[in-house]
């Protein structure tokens, strides 16, 4: 029962820790959109973390760049499991227009297996909501299969 | 700090501006550019959309058969910007953004969108070809104004376009290519901007 | 009378001191040797101290000793006495205790300095002169042991000479420590050309009523001169300098024992001597320099940067709320003074062994340079935390229950005289308390908490030998703490009765009906009788503490198993979460701590570190002014 | 039988269950009106709930640089005392533990929480938990001052020509002359209380040490799983504590004969202060520098607080 009761908190109240490995920023703001009161996603349960312990979900924007490539690995793994990565816009999935830049290393699937990617360029809110409505329900597997 | 308190009450006692959107769809609004839809029946392969988009998320694969070159176009959604570049360089309306929004994908697949379309092995141009070998062979002409070889060309109407001196006349449906050498000064773009390397200097 | 065989103890007790620390120098470098003498020294000392407690706190009595048997004559004692009432050996067992486990402590401590000879002969010379002050009954008698501890104290200082700022802080010590003897002698031989004798019982059956402008300077004199050896403010700066310069244990015995003499010294002269206690002036002045004392120096503590200095200003920082608690005169005041007394020498003295710790482990006591010892040293900074909280007044630990009872005492006494300064006093004993925690707090984030600096990635646990008695005075800290009740019965309440009925003590010396023919009022300053607004009760609060404590326990074990073992691995999921390059050695310096603090009081935080200027004419010029100061006020409202 | 009673009031009313439940559901009603403030839907009354219960089940990772134990007991040792503290406060007339010391006691006890979560911050050795460390301390020393004063205004005020540290006494005056909020001399402590409870819940504009954007949630910064669900349930009780406690200051003359139904009405005011002080509070301001928190606590509210204890004194 009580592991019942946690599982159903748990899909709940998914946190998330959003990093940015050289992103342009827009992707950000849409994510920080969707804690204005038009999407507030606050409503399902989701929270921005200040710090990558306390997150379930990690939200990565942006190219991986060879100055956050460490840091963003570093941040991953910081998070408790069980933890379900997403990757916000086109960037962090390809590289996108920067492939190819000499200061450009990623995209991330080659250091860390990608659970969610949500395409766009910047993806419209909606979207990252549905994005992470999945992402949720991965958690909710990742959390079964433990 | 007194307005801040009215603005606070007014708000806890008036309806919510939120959203209701996993609950209830919402609709991209118009000029949105979203998921990409390839109709892959008009591409004419002229390969523009390819050259034009800043992410590369464009690839082409093609296979010989029996009954021609099976085309496939790729679109990568995951290093797509969404500029529309394709669709606005597509002569034949092939690409399309749409307004769908929904590109939330588990693995890489779920993210393509991709089209094929079979390229006929030219038949009976194939026999005029064979009937008259050499005189498709087009040389380059001596004053360095280009020339066309109609055997490549798909009338895409691109040099006409981007000829800056407005020499070149193309028109697809008459299949002609008519280029006024008064005008003409010569300096290659035709030959640079055509996808089927048709035009000879 | 059953109690003839307890006559001789005190004296033995003081004895016992002594003779050891002849014998010590006689064992030379033989190591074990010295140990065993200095121990057994002080484990007798405080066992006939500790026998003495059935007699004196039980049963009421008062020991009377006179030295050669030179018994008063017509009513003038013209020997020298060892009296011992509750309140001598309440501060007698004070130094008993501290001396024993501050002594067991340096057996080990002390190998690390080379010289070993001349540490325990001085130790033991400074612990018979605290203790021959504490018992004595005579007060040309208190000056000599003031003198022998004071020199004593000065040679231990500067024990560690080759260390510069050591020599520099003994010498300090001596000249203003000299103002403090002076005034003292300079009373004591006022007061002998009035009275006649230098016995304290008829001095004070004598004395009060009949006082002149000699003798309001002879209690101006006294007065400052003990305040001189408890280091009030302005005194304080000198504190600071010795305690950070002398060796740990030694610090221990200044500030935990050094102090309350005179705290006593203080005690003795208001409350028996001139008995002007009872004056609203005298009472004012003991307050006012009390709460000074501990508002200057807790902010000039959270200003420092130094472990061993930054316990030196929050000893006279504590001396201030047991000077503001004896002002008050009022007998829960005093009480909660005495039990603050104590409470303070014990935690105080932890906390100067867990630095000894430090130091004796890395080296240094800079907080900047230090950090992360927790990982290597658990035990030393499960110790610390212990003196931290008591020393914070967080409950259950001891200086909870007796800064409670100080703040009852202040807020009754506010309400008693309808004054909203005592109120304030309230106040300012809060604030300080908080600004001790915060104090704290800084040497816990910067010595043993917070990232583990390199060079000290091998520093190991202290020995066992050093741990037993810290581990004894953290539990000393932890039972005063959580037993008020019986502290109150057994030490308190006899100590508060015996300072304020004086009237026993002089008849305790002189024979019965003296103080009745002769004193003009030998009427209670104040009633002593403990009355408790409510009852601090900590032991069902502890059962609390035990009972949600253990349902914790269960559910965080039941939890534990579905969570699976907690791993340490040294990988990148349990590096520390930073922004920075890996290897950054990232640790928030103790000075920038507090920094929303110290900018809004920056004004008076930089005058405070300007005025500590470390210049001995300085230091001196304070304690001429505050003597000065002293006396003017003394004739003015006296 | 006595024992039982103790038991049940640790583990049951006033202690560990029923204060868990109650707090959690003012942290839920806080966050769902701050929601509804800013024109929001706002998370289910029962997040905080889901969102302890969640941390149950994640991970616990301890960095290989912190101090172990203190980390890991750290948390317990602040939701222990909580606990112990409601205890101490009468709430509606119900006091488990009366007669006891209380102001005092409650003043210490209540920061213990924040005790252990500077010392648990402080042994993860994070340089984020060290800056808030630095600032939590701050804002302690800021809101210990007006506190006191608060307290001694009150304590002036209950105890007549005496003065009194005890909670009950206070309560029983208020039952008789009615509750200190509408004395007009207290009204300014009782602002000051007002302020005075969200500095010590660690609630906006006053969240310094926690402040998520800025250093990371501060001394929160390592913690995971089990331990963390603990110190947000601790943060929980707190908001339930302190408001019991200035309803026990300022509201304690409410009394209707019925035990439960003055509990009842105390809990419904306790939402009610929550709701003014913290979730208002939180809707219309920004957070604070550190060393604004700090003079603002020590000019502007200790002189509120100082203004009652000066009217308490000397008008009757």
């Amino acid at each position: 029962m009580f592991k019942k009761l946690i599982d159903n908190s748990a899909a709940r109240s998914p946190w998330l820790f959003h990093i940015n490995a050289g992103s342009c920023n827009g992707c950000d703001i849409e994510l920080v959109a969707l804690l204005t009161p038009r999407y507030d996603v606050e409503r399902l349960g989701f929270k921005l973390a200040g710090t990558p312990r306390h997150a379930d979900i990690v939200v990565v924007t942006g190219p991986v760049t060879a100055q956050s490539k460490d840091r963003v690995l570093r941040t991953i793994a910081q998070v408790p499991d069980p933890k379900v990565i997403v990757t916000l816009g086109s960037c962090p999935r390809s590289c996108n227009v920067f492939r190819g830049s000499y200061s450009v290393v990623g995209p991330l699937d080659k250091y860390v297996p990608i659970d969610v990617s949500i395409a766009g360029c910047t993806p419209k809110p909606e979207a990252i909501i549905d994005g992470l409505a999945l992402a949720t329900q991965i958690l909710k597997e990742k959390r079964g299969a433990k | 700090m007194l307005p801040f308190i009215k603005e606070a009450v007014t708000g806890l006692f008036s309806k919510p501006s939120t959203e209701a959107y996993p609950f209830k769809p919402v609709e991209a609004p118009a000029g949105y550019r979203g998921r990409i839809v390839f109709h892959a029946d008009q591409c004419i392969s002229c390969g523009m959309c390819e050259r034009v988009c800043a992410g590369g998320a464009i690839t082409t694969h093609s296979e010989e058969t029996e009954e021609g070159t099976l085309v496939t176009r790729r679109f990568f959604l995951g290093s797509c910007t969404f500029c529309g570049h394709c669709a606005a360089f597509c002569v034949k309306h092939a690409i399309e953004l749409s307004q769908d929004y929904h590109m939330v994908a588990r693995t890489e697949e779920e993210l393509v969108v991709s089209g094929s379309y079979l390229k006929k092995k030219p038949a009976k141009k194939a026999e005029a070809a064979c009937a008259a070998p050499e005189e498709s062979t087009v040389k380059p002409r001596e004053d360095g104004l280009p020339v066309n070889d109609t055997s490549k060309c798909v009338y895409c109407t691109l040099c006409a376009k981007k000829c800056p001196a407005g020499a070149l006349t193309v028109d697809r449906k008459a299949k002609t290519w008519v280029l006024d050498e008064d005008k003409c000064i010569a300096c290659g773009t035709c030959h640079d901007v055509c996808p089927k390397k048709a035009i000879i200097m | 009378m059953t109690y003839e065989i307890f006559k001789h103890f005190p004296v033995l007790a003081i004895m016992c001191y002594f003779v050891g620390a002849f014998i010590v120098t006689l064992a030379g470098k033989r190591r074990m040797l010295r140990n065993v003498v200095a121990g057994a020294v002080m484990l007798i000392s405080l066992s006939l101290l500790l026998s003495l407690v059935v007699p004196v706190m039980v049963d009421g009595q008062i020991i009377t000793y006179w030295m050669g048997n030179w018994e008063p004559v017509e009513g003038y004692a013209i020997g020298i006495a060892i009296e011992v009432d509750a309140l001598s050996l309440f501060f007698g067992l004070l130094v008993a205790i501290a001396v024993a486990l501050a002594g067991f402590y340096s057996f080990r401590y002390i190998t690390q300095d080379d010289a070993n000879g001349p540490f325990f002969t001085l130790f033991l010379m400074l612990s018979g002169g605290v203790m021959g002050i504490v018992l004595s009954g005579d007060l040309f008698n208190i000056y000599v042991m003031l003198e022998v501890m004071t020199f004593a104290a000065v040679g231990l200082t500067a024990f560690r000479s080759w260390n510069p700022n050591a020599r520099e802080a003994a010498f300090k010590y001596l000249v203003v420590g000299s103002i403090g003897s002076t005034c003292v002698l300079l009373g004591t031989a006022l007061v002998y050309a009035q009275c006649h004798t230098l016995n304290l019982a008829q001095i004070s059956a004598m004395l009060p009523g009949n006082m002149n402008p000699t003798m309001v300077f002879a209690f101006a004199m006294l007065f400052t001169g003990f305040g001189c050896k408890s280091f009030m403010f302005p005194f304080q700066p000198i504190a600071a300098d010795a305690h950070g310069a002398a060796p740990s244990s030694v610090s221990v015995l200044i500030s935990g024992v050094f102090t309350k003499t005179g705290v006593y010294g203080i005690i003795r002269v208001s409350y028996f001597l001139f008995r002007t206690m009872g004056l609203t002036s005298m009472q004012t002045l003991l307050v006012f320099i009390g709460c000074v004392s501990m508002f200057v120096c807790v902010t000039m503590a959270l200003n420092q940067h130094d472990f061993k200095r930054l316990l030196a200003f929050h000893s006279i920082s504590q001396i201030g709320y047991i000077l503001t608690a004896l002002g008050l005169c009022s007998a829960l005041g005093i009480a909660g003074g005495l039990y603050h007394a104590i409470n303070h020498t014990l935690f105080k003295g932890l906390l100067f062994l867990t630095a000894g710790a430090v130091l004796y482990a890395t080296g240094t006591t800079y907080l900047e340079k230090l950090g992360g010892l927790a990982r290597k040293m658990p035990q030393t900074a499960a110790l610390f935390m212990v003196g931290a909280f008591s020393i914070s007044g967080i409950p259950p630990f001891n200086g909870f229950a007796s800064k409670w009872m100080i703040y009852q005492a202040t807020y009754e006494k506010a309400a008693e005289t309808g004054s909203i300064g005592y109120a304030l006093v309230t106040v300012v004993c809060v604030v300080t308390s908080v600004l001790t925690l915060a104090s704290f707090i800084k040497v816990g984030q910067s010595v043993f908490f917070g990232q583990l600096p390199l060079e000290y990635e091998n520093v190991k646990e202290t020995p066992l030998s050093m741990r037993i008695p810290m581990w004894i005075m953290a539990a000393l800290c932890f039972l005063t703490g959580l037993f008020p009740d019986l502290m109150v019965e057994y030490l308190l309440g006899p100590a508060t009765a015996a300072v304020l009925d004086t009237a026993r003590y002089i008849d305790a010396a002189m024979g019965a009906g003296y103080a009745e023919i002769v004193a003009n009022s030998t009427a209670y300053l104040a009633e002593p009788v403990l009355v408790f607004a409510g009852t601090w009760d900590p032991v069902s609060w502890l059962l609390l503490f035990v009972i949600v404590m253990c349902a914790v326990t269960l559910v965080s074990l039941a939890g534990r198993r579905s969570r699976g073992a907690l791993t340490l691995a040294d990988d990148a999921k349990h590096a520390t979460f930073f922004g920075g390059e890996e290897a950054e050695f990232s640790h928030v310096a103790s000075g920038d701590l507090f920094w929303g603090f110290k900018h809004n009081l920056r004004g008076y935080l930089n005058f405070m570190s300007r005025a500590h200027s470390g210049i001995t004419n300085d230091y001196v010029v304070w304690g001429v002014c505050a003597m000065a100061v002293i006396t003017v006020y003394c004739f003015i409202f006296m | 039988m006595e024992f039982l009673i103790k038991i049940v009031y640790i583990l049951i009313f006033p202690g560990l269950l029923f204060s868990s439940v109650f707090g959690l559901w003012l942290a839920g009603i806080d966050r769902k009106v701050v929601a509804r403030m800013q024109r929001r839907v706002g998370p289910p009354v029962l997040q905080p709930t889901y969102d302890f219960f969640k941390l149950l089940g994640k991970e616990t990772i301890v960095p290989s640089c912190a101090a172990r134990h203190t980390f890991l007991i750290a948390p317990y040792v602040g939701l222990i005392s909580l606990v112990v503290t409601a205890l101490f406060i009468p709430i509606g007339g119900l006091q488990a533990f009366g007669g006891m010391a209380d102001m005092v006691v409650v003043l210490y006890l209540i920061t213990i929480p924040s005790l252990a979560m500077i010392f648990g911050g402080s042994a993860s050795a994070s340089p984020f938990a060290g800056v808030g460390v630095s600032r939590s301390m701050v804002a302690i020393m800021a809101y210990e001052l007006p506190l006191i004063l608060v307290l001694l205004s009150i304590g002036r005020a209950a105890g007549g020509t005496y003065v009194t540290f005890s909670l009950e006494r206070v309560t029983l005056y208020q039952q008789m002359f009615g509750s200190f909020l509408f004395d007009w001399r207290l009204i300014p402590a009782a602002l000051a209380m007002l302020l005075v409870i969200p500095c010590e819940v660690g609630a906006h504009p006053f969240d310094v040490g926690e402040a998520e954007t800025e250093i990371c949630e501060g001394p929160l910064v390592e913690y995971s799983g089990a331990p963390l669900a603990v110190f947000k349930l601790s943060h929980a009780i707190k908001m339930f504590i302190m408001t019991a406690l200035f309803c026990a200051l300022f509201l304690g003359g409410i009394s209707t004969g019925m035990l439960w139904l003055d509990v009842v009405i105390a809990l419904a005011l306790c939402s009610v202060v929550t709701l003014i002080c913290m979730t208002l509070l939180h809707a219309i301001t920004a957070r604070l520098k550190v060393e604004q928190v700090f003079k603002f606590f020590w000019t502007v509210v200790s002189g509120l607080a100082l203004v009652s204890l000066i009217l308490v004194w000397f008008v009757d």
